[in-house]
């Protein structure tokens, strides 16, 4: 029911970059995050975004 | 006409005095000589000993009278001479102004404004300086005000003179004679509850209020700052709508106040808005406060928040990735 | 003014007068029975009290304003509150003035010009002189009577209420139910001067009277409050009296006391009321003992229904803590219920 | 030995008495009486009037007259027979206990335990209810306990008791007699600014103290619930790094009090997890609180929070997305 | 016990007494003068208070604990305080015992057994009382006396003090300095009834004497320590003088009274002392002249020195909130530093 990757892969992100990789439909936990102690930024999110978007 | 805070006060004390006999202001010294402040000055002149009332020394007498007087009908405007010396009177305030109304089911309720000089800035040390409004806030019952310039002090001292219910209007000395704007000479009300919008940006929502909007306010205007400056006016109840769209458009919240930040009412409106907008914010909510000491003298300059601050604050929400 | 003119209307004053004490003292003793049986809540009992509240109610008139403590049962009925509003608030039911909010004997009614009783001791001092202020300022009729315990001659809000009401020359009766105990403390602990000699120090007459007695008392009270009503400021009495029965129901006296003054004894002002009523020729025994059987009967009776009564509406929890309802309130209403 | 919450604290007390006659007690009915909840029962009898000091009815001479005595070394435990009259001794806590060591320049300082009842679930309505932590917590100088078992209150009273620091120490009223735990004879300390973890989980953290513990334990029994409680034993300094590893590793928050919701001390904790570890929440900060009204007598079980509340916060944390 | 055997020892006395009283005059009138120049940021000036506080001290023994009030620096003097302590509290200084803390007139000294006057009025009091019980408590030798303006009688820590004082029968002197004001409250608006009257509500001596005459404020405060220190109780005194300048720098008092009394008038108490010491031949009017003129250079030389004392490190705003800094001290310490 929670939303926890298993392990210790624990994704750091700000509430407003979970939201939106929530919205877009995008895991947070198959991103490289380039922030602070591999926090997910929002750019990282817009990279993931237009990776995703060129690979389709 | 331009005036100052202290020339607002007063000018809109006396114009509704003038039109409503219910209204009687009392306080240490606030007859004959005007108040410390000057804030009632001519009033005792102009509407006699008996509506402009000098009383012995004791905040519990002054506001445990006000109460009395509220009760029967009139409009009392206590002056606690500086809110330090408010606590002398608090059990008045927590346990008979903020709980009449529910005490008695609604069939009474206390109508007063209770006027007091909050903050520093003028070397006031320990005594002369604080900023007590958690205290008020955190206490059902009671609506608390506090103005930032010379026109929104009249405005909401017109509409807490209106209000069925008690209000603590804390008034901050330091800006009571440190600009003078145009302000209306007939009566208008800034209603009670609702916040200004100083300024409109996208990057960052600066909450603040009182004594701190100057502040702000050059900081966002030196530092070219795209920022919501929000004055909250009324510190209870919030304008919660306000705060929250502007959060939801920036993603990035500074609050500034001079009272010490635990508790202070940044904890609060942090607390509101982790609570109902955690997903918009892109960055962690800085608070700017006075720190966690009593209020000191000779060091108060670096007590008290300034434009350094406030600026590193904002740059950490915004480089905050 | 209270004063008595014929005999006929003395009978009728003292007469109205002890009616009311056998009234007081039954519901005291009701109440105090059905907290034992866990029917009430909680309750302090008034019980050696009564004399010196009827002595009062006989001094005052209706548009006097009260701002009373939390043992003046007797002083309400007097003033005709009737005990319906007094039960209601010992159950905190839906029918309750104040909305169950309050913890039991901390009465208010509109009826009889009460205010409503806090519990912090004394705090309604100091409204009492505020209220004196404003009534003169805008020229209302009447007096205004606050009642205290001997424990809140202590207080801060005494010190300041009686030298607000001096330095303004208030139209304020000061009553101090001295019932020689606060709680554990005996009055002789309390201070060292007798209560009514305080009222030297702010430039007010005082006087003492035997609050045991009745009629002693309202003659006092009279004279007190014709003093005060004809402008020439505020009076402090101080009623003698003993505290019968324990503070309150989660008291037990017999932890710092040894022997009270029992129900019935020479020294209840029941007691002294019926037989100084009896010599006057103003009752006799058996139409005292109608007045005990009345008085049960209507307390029985109303204590049965009022207990009946629900509690008030969840939803009145969230009201009248302001006169709008604020939005955070809103909220945790909808929350919570 | 098994004990319940009244006789850890009078044990305790009795202890430290008898091995230290700077220790004295004093309020109202503290005496003869033994305290109206019994707290300081026999110790009048036991170490004499002079030690165990029953007072006129003023908590600000009871309050100032202790300062006193802690200036001349002595450690004074002075009781408000309820939390809800404290007000009338306010300004001795809030300008004189809290701010002499500062005023004197670290010369004077002011060791003492300032003791009272606190919270509601005795039935005590507005008067006899109250949980006012939050104007002690805002107060700099203050520290502030509150135990949540009889093991703790022993605990914690003995650190109290070393203190060289004035203590305010809330007993949460309806744990008095609620529970018989084990408490060794031997004097223990349970140290301040450190909270308990009472569980451990990986899904939520709560936080939680004094009378809500024994809630929020039997709503995660009850619930099957996987979560950090953390009990905070002092209110302040508050245990920062033990709520912000748990919340590092749930990254989702209850916060559980009984006082009002509005600068609570909730408020606090929330805006103290917003400036220093947002990254980690999935979920914004909830709390369960009272309401922001006075406390009422009879639907006081409609005020106090319940597991109802508990569960149903931690269901919107634990479903947010 | 301050008894005076001799004439010489009397003489002695009474010239340091007068020593200190014109050094307290010279200090107060350069602080006003220098706060007027922009120097001081603030003062309270005593003058008009020196007789009184000159009297009291006398009366003192050094073991005596005082919990003095915001205009005392007369009698600090006398007690030994070195007046740079007083002026690095003026400055507010790094030398400042307070660290700079207080605003000024707020004095502290561990020399002379001072304790910290806080600014709420009255609020030294409820300490003072709790300290005598402490101190007979732990058996430590003296007394202690509290000081305070006329105004203080109103409020509540002067009644709670009063009344505990009394009631434990402790070993206290409360000072009542009545300088006729509470800034523009003239005392007649602030009582109906003088203050030392006010003692006989508590069950306590009280007495009153011309405060502007340090030899006879002496006398009857010799006589109230006598009373403290043998064991009697509490006593109040009050001494009756003039606040001769404004309340404090802040203060306009043209706009609340008309004629004060002026310096150098036959009403100075500075006055009134010179010419009782030049009749009882203790000085001559040179000598007193070489009083003046020493305390001035004195005065002049230390303020200027003192003045160029620097701020305390701004670090010091973090310390002593509590014994150990707490975790958010050291975070905000580090976030404003
Ligand atoms: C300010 C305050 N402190 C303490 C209490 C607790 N308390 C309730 S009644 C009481 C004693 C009051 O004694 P007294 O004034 O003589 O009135 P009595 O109860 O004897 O009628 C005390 C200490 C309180 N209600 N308010
Ligand atoms: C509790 C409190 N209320 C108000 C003030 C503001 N204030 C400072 S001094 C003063 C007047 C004091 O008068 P008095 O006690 O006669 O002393 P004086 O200044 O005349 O020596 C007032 C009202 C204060 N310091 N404390
Ligand atoms: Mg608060
Ligand atoms: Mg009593
Ligand atoms: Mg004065």
């Amino acid at each position: 029911q929670v939303q926890r990757p298993a392990g210790a892969t624990r994704v750091l992100a700000s509430p407003a970059v979970r939201r939106i990789a929530r919205e877009r439909g995008i895991d947070l936990t198959v991103i490289k995050g380039s922030g602070p102690n591999g926090r997910v930024t929002l750019d990282d999110l817009r990279a993931a975004e237009s990776a995703r978007a060129t690979r389709s | 006409m331009m005036m100052n805070m202290v020339q607002a006060i007063n000018s809109t004390l006396d114009q509704r005095m003038a039109g409503d006999d219910r209204i009687v202001i009392l306080g240490e010294d606030v007859g004959r000589d005007g108040g410390v402040f000057r804030v009632t000055d001519g009033l005792q002149a102009k509407y006699g000993p008996e509506r402009v009332i000098d009383t012995p020394l004791a905040e519990l007498g002054i506001v445990g009278m006000a109460i009395g007087m509220a009760l029967e009908g009139l409009r009392p405007v206590p002056e606690i001479q500086f809110q330090d010396f408010i606590y002398t009177a608090f059990d008045q305030i927590v346990n008979q102004m903020a709980k009449i109304r529910y005490r008695t089911g609604g069939a009474n309720s206390v109508p007063l404004v209770l006027r007091t000089p909050v903050g520093g800035g003028i070397k006031g040390g320990l005594y002369h300086s604080q900023s007590g409004e958690s205290y008020f806030v955190h206490t059902a019952g009671l609506t608390v005000v506090s103005p930032s310039n010379p026109y929104d002090a009249k405005g909401l001292l017109n509409s807490s003179l209106d209000l069925d219910d008690p209000v603590i209007f804390l008034e901050p000395k330091r800006l009571y004679r440190s600009q003078k704007v145009e302000v209306p000479e007939e009566e208008f009300r800034v209603p009670l509850g609702k916040a200004g919008v100083l300024n409109t940006g996208d990057d960052v929502s600066i909450i603040t209020y009182g004594s701190m909007v100057p502040t702000v306010m050059a900081t966002v205007k030196g530092g070219n700052i795209n920022a919501d400056v929000i004055d909250l006016r009324t510190l209870w109840p919030l304008d919660i709508e306000t705060i929250i769209s502007s959060v939801k458009k920036t993603g990035r919240v500074v609050i500034v106040h001079e009272a010490p930040r635990t508790l202070g009412l940044g904890a609060e409106v942090s607390a509101l808005i982790a609570e109902r907008a955690i997903e918009y914010l892109y960055a962690p909510i800085v608070r700017v406060t006075g720190p966690d000491t009593p209020f000191p003298y000779r060091l108060e300059d670096i007590y008290l928040p300034n434009e350094r601050r406030i600026l590193a604050a904002i740059k950490r929400v915004m480089e905050f990735r | 003014m209270s004063e008595v003119v014929s005999e006929q209307e003395e009978k009728e004053l003292f007469v109205r007068a002890y009616s009311a004490m056998v009234l007081g003292r039954t519901l005291d003793k009701k109440i105090m029975t059905a907290q034992r049986q866990g029917r009430v809540g909680f309750y302090v009992p008034s019980m050696g009290q009564e004399a010196t509240q009827a002595g009062l109610g006989m001094a005052l008139r209706p548009e006097d304003r009260v701002f009373q403590y939390y043992r003046d049962i007797t002083l309400m009925i007097y003033r005709g509150v009737d005990i319906d509003i007094i039960l209601n608030q010992i159950f905190g039911n839906a029918r309750d003035l104040a909305k169950g909010r309050q913890m039991p004997s901390h009465l208010m009614a509109t009826e009889g010009n009460f205010f409503s009783v806090p519990s912090p001791v004394g705090t309604n001092l100091p409204l009492a002189v505020g209220s004196a202020y404003a009534r003169r300022y805008r020229k209302l009729p009447g007096i205004v009577a606050a009642t205290f315990g001997d424990g809140a001659s202590s207080t801060p809000d005494f010190h300041a209420a009686m030298n607000f009401a001096s330095v303004y020359n208030l139209p304020v009766l000061f009553v101090c139910e001295n019932n020689r105990w606060a709680i554990s403390l005996p009055y002789e602990k309390q201070s060292k001067v007798e209560v009514w000699k305080k009222a030297e120090a702010y430039g007010m007459p005082g006087a003492k009277v035997d609050g045991n007695d009745f009629i002693r008392t309202y003659r006092v009270c009279r004279e007190a409050v014709e003093y005060v009503r004809s402008g020439r400021g505020p009076y402090l009495v101080e009623a003698v009296s003993y505290r019968m029965g324990p503070h309150s129901t989660s008291d037990d006296p017999s932890k710092y006391r040894d022997n009270a003054i029992e129900e019935g004894s020479d020294q209840d002002p029941l007691v002294i009321a019926e037989k100084s009523l009896i010599a006057l020729g103003y009752i006799t025994k058996e139409k005292s003992e109608k007045l005990w059987e009345e008085a049960k009967k209507l307390v029985d009776s109303r204590f049965e229904e009022l207990e009946k009564v629900p509690a008030p509406e969840p939803r009145t929890l969230f009201d009248d803590v302001y006169k709008e309802m604020t939005w955070n309130l809103k909220e945790e209403m909808e929350e919570i219920l």
